[in-house]
């Protein structure tokens, strides 16, 4: 078997080589790349589309503006196939570029830890957009964030929720994935910091067909505020709409997923006149608009916080690396850390040694179906 | 008591649809001896069907639904001859394999074909539903809940009343005796097939509106049914609905009286303790005892 | 011209040849026994009519034609109807259902025609009338025999082929079905009867054929087999008679 | 994957050369492995198919040797992986003891799902694996406190003397080799023998004195134990775990790549997780039409099952073994011993003591009350017509069948109820009426399987098995052609390996069921001088047949059965003229003259 076994390997260094080389000898030192991973297959290839488009109108701009050192940049782009294997091969097949200078990583956390020790041995920067809040403290010096992480949503919602709409009867619903819990966790810390206690706390599974249980429980507790972080926009669209119809009217402020462009088609009306926090909202600052009106004339469609991030990524890795005016990635690095007051789509970066960019949201709120800015909630620690 | 009430009536409404879909399951089973792992890409496929024509065309509903059951009864030829016919004469194993094949291929040239957005499917109801008491019945729910019925009953007059219901029990009896008696057991199972497909795709087109539609909701529906299948009784079609009915009522209400993650935990905690104590399921699967 | 001819059949299972180059022939309006000891070739020789079985060499001729080759529903549509050995009720449908399914080769019949006929059916099965709604599975073997036999004649075949029709049934039963072939052998239907309980199964016949091992070894009328020794050997062994003797 | 093909015999009797090939050969990979400096991108492929192909291995023991379906190998893999995971994070332990209790916990879980499930077979298992494995699933995700809930363990590490990539990677390439070669070697173990006795024919099997079920699960149990060593050395190589990498999809991916490469050799695991790895990673390019390639994957999949149903390795192979073969080694032969049958060893007169035996189906009495006993050292026939319950009588005596009534006594202990293997142990020899032998192996195989069950006093090494097999084929005139696939004999030769088998066994009693049934008359001859052989080395037979000729020249006492009760007992003179029987098989007269 070992036969197989070496010839497997060898043929597959050379199969694998071969085109890495070609494309390399052409394109050594032309331009500038950076390498996005992104889910092109599987249940967030949606998302992905949108990750892609966010990228690409940054990349224009940077482009018109001059390019990164002189240099045009160019994108490279391998699929994660949403699953977190996939997205460590996808993240080491970019690596072994050795023209990439940094990379755009994943939205969801579970991708970003499993690709972290790769990202740790590349040692080159890595924009993210998980907000599960230990990604980093992993104290791995190479991830920035690009999003606000979960702890801050939380404290945003329990803050609106408390001194905004004045309501103490919270209830929960809360995907049971990392993110889901995470930010259940956030939201019932901070709501505790301010001494209240969430009566009812219930989580589900993604992909649930029905949400009778879940909605009764809240009926039941007899809640006046609902707090919810939902993954997928098919659950949130049944939940929404069972929950209306089984007659809970409590005001709802949601995680980001209340306001992206699929809830608001799944849903319809039944997330009308909710709240919904939100690292993007487009009339929140200039900068926000901007980005708005160039994602809409190309996608055709309202731009959500799955292609603001990336956009504000390639930005923000262009401008650190004309700040260091080297490609260096330790001078990038600390580039990106002196990096204060940077407008993005998202809002105004400031990264902390952890590397977090942001450290606030914006409440939006649906108005029969258009989307609002209501409020930005920024926190200085 | 009007919580027990609405959970009832969501749980008797989910469940037809499980039931439905295992009844094609069973109907499959039963006359090729195959669990057909793609039975879930059915009701996905009929669903898209729906959205190509009563959305992005925009013709009228009921005209599109008939098209997409066209669809699915070509969809079920097709399927039988590229998937089950050529591996017939095979023991279960590969057939199992050449369905997850299907499943993973149909699942994702809809992907290719139709993007990976959920799309929405408008229900049949202006009217989303309505209050008797303190009870809300959603009218695509009660909808589903009438089909069933309907379907049931049809399928009964079906099976116990007509010669081709007579000869298609025959062909999963015994094909060798059924073909000795004139019976074209190819044809047989191809009917078989194309009335699984509508069943299946019926199924998708009543649930579209409720759950979306999207590549993974045949994958998710499918594996309930499956567990519905094993606690009816894998030979038994009325076992097939009532074990539907009966899982989706288990399940909400283990949701609500239990725990809400471990939802779909409690289907194949019921299945397992089926399959230990009772495997013949509820109604009991007649296996003659054969050295 | 013979209804029905079998010209050298050879057919194996595997490696084990079952027929070695077997010929016979049934006239039409005869009724014909074949008779041999267990893996003599007779059930095959049957299954090989029918189109169940695929002969490696050899023709068959229904009615001047060659069938060989044909599947077993194209046969049975041109005439032929086969009751199995183990008698293959469909255990989940009731003993009318099962009759009534027998008329499937006949194209045109409406589902009322069919149920007449097969109500006529139990006329001539007057034992199982009261049955006529029981599932298969719930029927004792005679009653499951009967059955069967009536499922074949509702095919209005040419050539009856009944496959041991005795087979574990009780001596009072196997009287009875043995009259109903009588029954039938009135009618005018042409069988071709495979039978181990020899004496019942010329008791019926114009003529028998007596098989060993895949090949014929005597033919002739009822009278004259039952008075050869070679059948008791076919049956009982070839030595018997001399330790018969010798005792 | 239906017609499974094995490791051919003559790759095992080349066995020593082979081992030093496999060795050379696995030296090299690892020392590949361990020098040649790959970029992070390959050493990630390599380690993903070095850690799933253990695992695969896995499935190449449960699906390939044994014939049974494991959807849940996922859930092995996970339960390892976070054996690992947060036995090193959380707890602190070393990671070798985190190894340990990883594959303790699996063998267990394997165990149980094996032990709980095992009486069912095909699709109730499938449906039992897949149920477990969403259990798995699930706890994975919602017991929070313990296994981390979706967020996964991050920050596993490696043991000291491996922490670098390529190290591991050796480490990794290294256990595999190992595992390779364990399951290359399996099948010509007395339990991987048993495995493919279960999976070639379960009755017969457990006939020759294997315990099925303990050997199901067995391999269940190997199964999972390679799954979990796969997902520990997993967690390991990447550092990370979280329940969406053992899902039910992944059980699927594993099942596919085993099937995609081959069942019946570790080689085809190696192959299948390699491509199964290589093909998305080599299909990126079409990644511009979302789900594209896994598209082009599933149809892949349903051709792979059309047109390659022994999987890509075991394609190729055909094609080896149709060049390589002639090269092949001349075989080591044992010395050809003479045969010794324990025979008479026994006090009691009578070696089988049957009384008032019944066996009802429902409402049908196939055998009603029987009663009869068997001289040592004599020959006895059990006759009567087509469906007069001698079958079911051997049926109910070999153990298959429980009787509704009645005992049976073997040389004086009484196996009423003891299972078939139990009886074979206890001196119970038998052969089918339909050839059942193992249908992969070599003759002589399949007769060391007869031999090797506990109540056999030969030696239990593998010669002195080997030597009793030839002998016993020696005995029955086939010892020239002991290495030849089963497969290839001929009718009435399967039948005497089948009696040699039974043989082998040293058996008290030997059952045979219509041993003549389908014989040509040459075959006859040859079959009534063995059993003359037999007898005249003082075995006691009981047989039953339908060709008198063979009963009358062989049996010193026949027994005739009708409508599942005796009806007659006796020599063989005064029971073949007695009118009962007479009528029996010649029929009774009929009540109208014709």
């Amino acid at each position: 078997m070992q036969v197989t076994r070496r010839v497997f390997t060898s043929g597959l260094a050379a199969g694998l080589a071969a085109p890495a080389l070609l494309r390399g000898a052409q394109a050594q030192g032309a331009t500038i790349k950076f390498g996005q991973v992104v889910p092109i297959t599987g249940p967030a290839a949606e998302a992905g589309k949108y990750a892609m488009a966010g990228a690409k109108i940054a990349l224009e701009k940077v482009n018109k503006a001059g390019g990164v050192l002189g240099k045009q940049v160019e994108i490279v782009t391998e699929d994660d196939q949403t699953t977190n294997p996939g997205a460590v091969l996808a993240f080491s097949k970019l690596a072994t570029n050795a023209d990439i200078v940094g990379f755009i990583g994943s939205i969801r956390s579970t991708q970003v830890h499993a690709m972290a020790p790769d990202i740790l041995k590349t040692a080159k920067p890595c924009m993210f957009g998980g907000t599960d809040p230990t990604l980093t403290k992993l104290g791995n010096p190479w991830l920035f964030r690009c999003r606000p992480n979960d702890s801050y949503s939380g404290r945003v919602i329990a803050a609106y929720g408390l001194e905004e709409l004045k309501l103490k009867k919270w209830g929960i619903v809360h995907s049971t994935d990392a993110f889901g819990t995470n930010g259940m966790k956030a939201l019932a810390g901070a709501l505790e910091a301010a001494g209240v206690k969430p009566v009812v706390i219930q989580g589900y599974a993604n992909q649930s067909q029905d949400f009778t249980p879940v909605v009764l429980a809240l009926k039941q507790a007899g809640i006046d505020v609902l707090g919810s972080y939902f993954t997928f926009e098919n659950d949130l669209g049944i939940f929404a709409r069972q929950l209306r119809q089984l007659g809970v009217n409590a005001p709802w402020v949601g995680s980001p997923s209340i306001v992206n462009v699929t809830a608001l088609k799944l849903a319809g009306p039944a997330l009308y006149n909710t709240f919904g926090v939100a690292d993007y909202a487009e009339d929140s600052s200039p900068e926000a608009k901007a980005f708005a009106d160039a994602y809409r004339g190309m996608m055709k469609v309202d731009p959500d916080n799955q292609s603001s991030w990336t956009y504000d990524a390639v930005n923000l890795l262009a401008a650190a690396i004309n700040k260091a005016g080297k490609t260096d990635p330790q001078a990038v690095r600390e580039a990106m850390l002196s990096i204060k007051g940077f407008k993005g789509a998202e809002g105004e970066y400031n990264f902390d040694q952890n590397g977090d960019g942001l450290h606030g949201y914006n409440v939006v709120q649906n108005k029969s179906g258009k989307i609002v800015f209501s409020k930005h909630i920024e926190f200085k620690d | 008591m009007d919580l027990v009430l609405q959970l009832l009536f969501t749980g008797i409404g989910i469940g037809s649809v499980y039931a439905l879909v295992a009844l094609g399951f069973v109907l499959i089973f039963r006359a090729t001896n195959v669990v057909n792992f793609a039975q879930g890409e059915f009701s996905m496929v009929a669903a898209f069907l729906m959205v190509i024509f009563a959305v992005d065309l925009g013709w009228p509903y009921w005209l599109s639904a008939l098209l997409s059951l066209g669809g699915m009864a070509v969809y079920g030829v097709i399927f039988n001859l590229g998937v089950y016919y050529p591996l017939r004469h095979r023991t279960y194993l590969p057939v199992i394999i050449s369905t997850i094949g299907a499943s993973i291929l149909v699942t994702n040239t809809m992907l290719a074909l139709y993007g990976p957005q959920p799309q929405v499917l408008a229900p049949v109801f202006e009217t989303p539903g309505f209050n008797i008491g303190p009870v809300y019945l959603d009218s695509q729910y009660l909808l589903i809940i009438a089909v069933t019925i309907v379907l049931v009953a049809f399928q009964y007059w079906f099976f116990e009343h007509t010669l081709l219901g007579k000869k298609l029990q025959a062909t999963s009896q015994d094909k060798e005796m059924a073909s000795l008696l004139g019976i074209p057991v190819a044809a047989m199972i191809m009917i078989t097939f194309v009335y699984s497909a509508l069943i299946g795709g019926l199924a998708g087109i009543l649930v579209a509106p409720i759950l979306f539609v999207s590549i993974q909701m045949g994958g998710t529906i499918a594996l309930k049914a499956f567990a519905a299948t094993i606690i009816g009784g894998f030979g038994d079609v009325a076992g097939a609905i009532i074990g539907g009915l009966a899982l989706g009522v288990i399940e909400t209400f283990g949701a609500a009286y239990v725990s809400v993650p471990y939802k779909d935990g409690f289907a194949f905690l019921v299945l397992v303790l089926f399959l230990v104590f009772r495997p013949q399921g509820l109604f009991g699967e007649r296996v003659a005892e054969k050295a | 011209m013979p209804l029905i001819e079998c010209k050298d059949l050879v057919v194996r299972y595997g490696e084990i040849e079952a027929l070695h180059g077997l010929s016979i022939a049934v006239e039409a309006g005869e009724v014909v026994t074949l008779l041999g000891g267990n893996g003599a070739g007779k059930s095959t020789t049957l299954r090989s009519i029918s189109g169940l079985a695929k002969p490696a060499a050899g023709d068959i001729l229904f009615e001047g034609q060659s069938i060989l080759g044909l599947g077993p529903e194209e046969i049975v549509r041109r005439g032929i109807a086969h009751v199995p050995e183990g008698r293959r009720v469909f255990p989940g449908l009731s003993a009318r259902e099962n009759i009534m399914l027998g008329a499937s080769n006949r194209k045109g019949l409406s589902k009322a025609q069919i149920q007449r006929e097969a109500d006529e059916m139990f006329d001539l099965f007057a034992d199982i009338r009261p049955f006529a709604d029981a599932l298969g599975w719930t029927l004792s073997g005679g009653q499951q025999q009967m059955v069967a036999v009536a499922r074949g004649l509702m095919a209005q075949p040419k050539l009856l082929l009944l496959d041991e029709p005795s087979l574990g049934l009780a001596p009072v039963i196997v009287q009875k079905v043995f009259a109903i072939i009588g029954q039938i052998r009135e009618r005018g239907t042409t069988v071709l009867l495979v039978e181990q309980n020899a004496r019942m199964g010329l008791s019926v016949a114009d003529r028998g054929y007596v098989l060993e091992t895949g090949r014929l070894v005597l033919t002739g009328n009822p009278a004259e087999l039952w008075a050869n020794e070679d059948i008791r050997a076919a049956y009982l062994g070839g030595h018997s008679r001399a330790k018969a003797a010798a005792g | 994957m239906t017609s499974i093909t094995d490791v051919s015999p003559a790759a095992r009797r080349t066995a020593p050369l082979g081992l030093l090939a496999y060795v050379a050969l696995a030296a090299v990979a690892v020392f590949f492995a361990a020098t040649h400096s790959f970029d992070a991108y390959i050493t990630n492929i390599l380690m993903q198919a070095a850690t799933y192909s253990v695992a695969v291995m896995g499935l190449t023991v449960v699906l390939g040797l044994c014939g049974q379906i494991n959807l849940a190998q996922a859930a092995f893999f996970g339960l390892g992986a976070y054996a690992v995971g947060l036995g090193t994070v959380d707890y602190g332990l070393n990671f070798w003891v985190c190894i340990g209790l990883g594959l303790v916990t699996v063998l267990a879980a394997g165990a149980f799902l094996g032990a709980s499930t095992i009486r069912l077979g095909g699709h109730y298992l499938a449906m039992v694996t897949i149920s477990f494995q969403q259990i798995v699933t699930l706890v994975m995700i919602n017991w929070i406190p313990v296994t981390h809930g979706p967020d996964g363990v991050s920050g596993i590490s490696r043991p000291g003397l491996f922490t670098t990539a390529q190290a591991y990677l050796a480490f990794c390439v290294t256990v595999l080799a190992v595992v390779g070669y364990l399951v290359w070697r399996l099948p010509s173990s007395p339990l991987g023998r048993a495995m493919r006795a279960v999976r070639d024919n379960e009755l017969a099997a457990s006939v020759a004195g294997i315990d099925v079920q303990r050997t199901k699960v067995t391999a269940f149990a190997i199964c999972a134990l390679l799954g979990g060593l796969g997902g520990a050395l997993f967690a390991g190589g990447f550092a990370y775990v979280s329940p969406d990498q053992f899902s039910f999809a992944e059980s699927i991916v594993f099942l596919t790549m085993v099937l995609l490469g081959g069942v019946a050799s570790p080689i085809g695991a190696v192959v299948g997780t390699g491509l199964l790895i290589l093909i998305p990673e080599w299909l990126r390019f079409l990644k511009s039409v979302p789900g594209l390639y896994l598209a082009i994957y599933g149809l892949a999949v349903i051709l792979i099952v059309l047109f390659m149903p022994d999987g890509i390795w075991g394609w190729i192979s055909q094609f080896t073994r149709r060049f390589g073969s002639r090269s092949g080694v001349a075989p080591v032969r044992a010395e050809a011993t003479a045969l010794e049958l324990r025979g008479s060893s026994g006090h009691a007169p009578e070696v089988l003591r049957v009384e008032g035996l019944a066996k009802h189906f429902g409402g049908l009495k196939a055998v009603d009350g029987v009663s009869f006993s068997v001289k040592r050292g004599s020959v006895h026939a059990l006759i009567g017509p087509n469906g007069s319950g001698k079958t079911t009588t051997l049926n109910v005596l070999s153990g298959i069948y429980a009787p509704t009534a009645g005992s049976i006594t073997l040389d004086g202990l009484d196996v009423t109820n003891l299972p078939p293997h139990r009886r074979t142990i206890a001196g119970l020899g038998r052969t089918f009426q339909n050839i059942r032998l193992f249908r992969t192996m070599t003759a002589v195989e399949n007769v060391i399987i007869g031999a090797e069950h506990p109540g056999n006093p030969v030696q239990k090494a593998h010669h002195a098995l080997d030597a009793r097999a030839r002998a016993a084929l020696a005995f029955v005139g086939l010892g020239d052609r002991a290495d030849e696939l089963v497969t290839s004999f001929s009718y009435g030769h399967q039948r005497l390996i089948e009696i040699a088998r039974a043989l082998a066994g040293n058996p008290t009693l030997l059952l045979l069921d219509e041993p003549a049934a389908g014989l040509n008359s040459t075959e006859k001859l040859e079959l009534t001088a063995l059993l003359k052989r037999i007898a005249a080395k003082g075995l006691t037979i009981l047989i039953i047949d339908h060709d008198m000729t063979l009963v009358s020249d062989v049996a010193e006492h026949i027994t005739v059965l009708n409508f599942g009760r005796r009806i007659a007992d006796g020599d063989p003179v005064s029971v073949l003229n007695h009118p009962d029987v007479v009528t029996a098989y010649l029929g009774s007269e009929p009540d109208a003259p014709y």
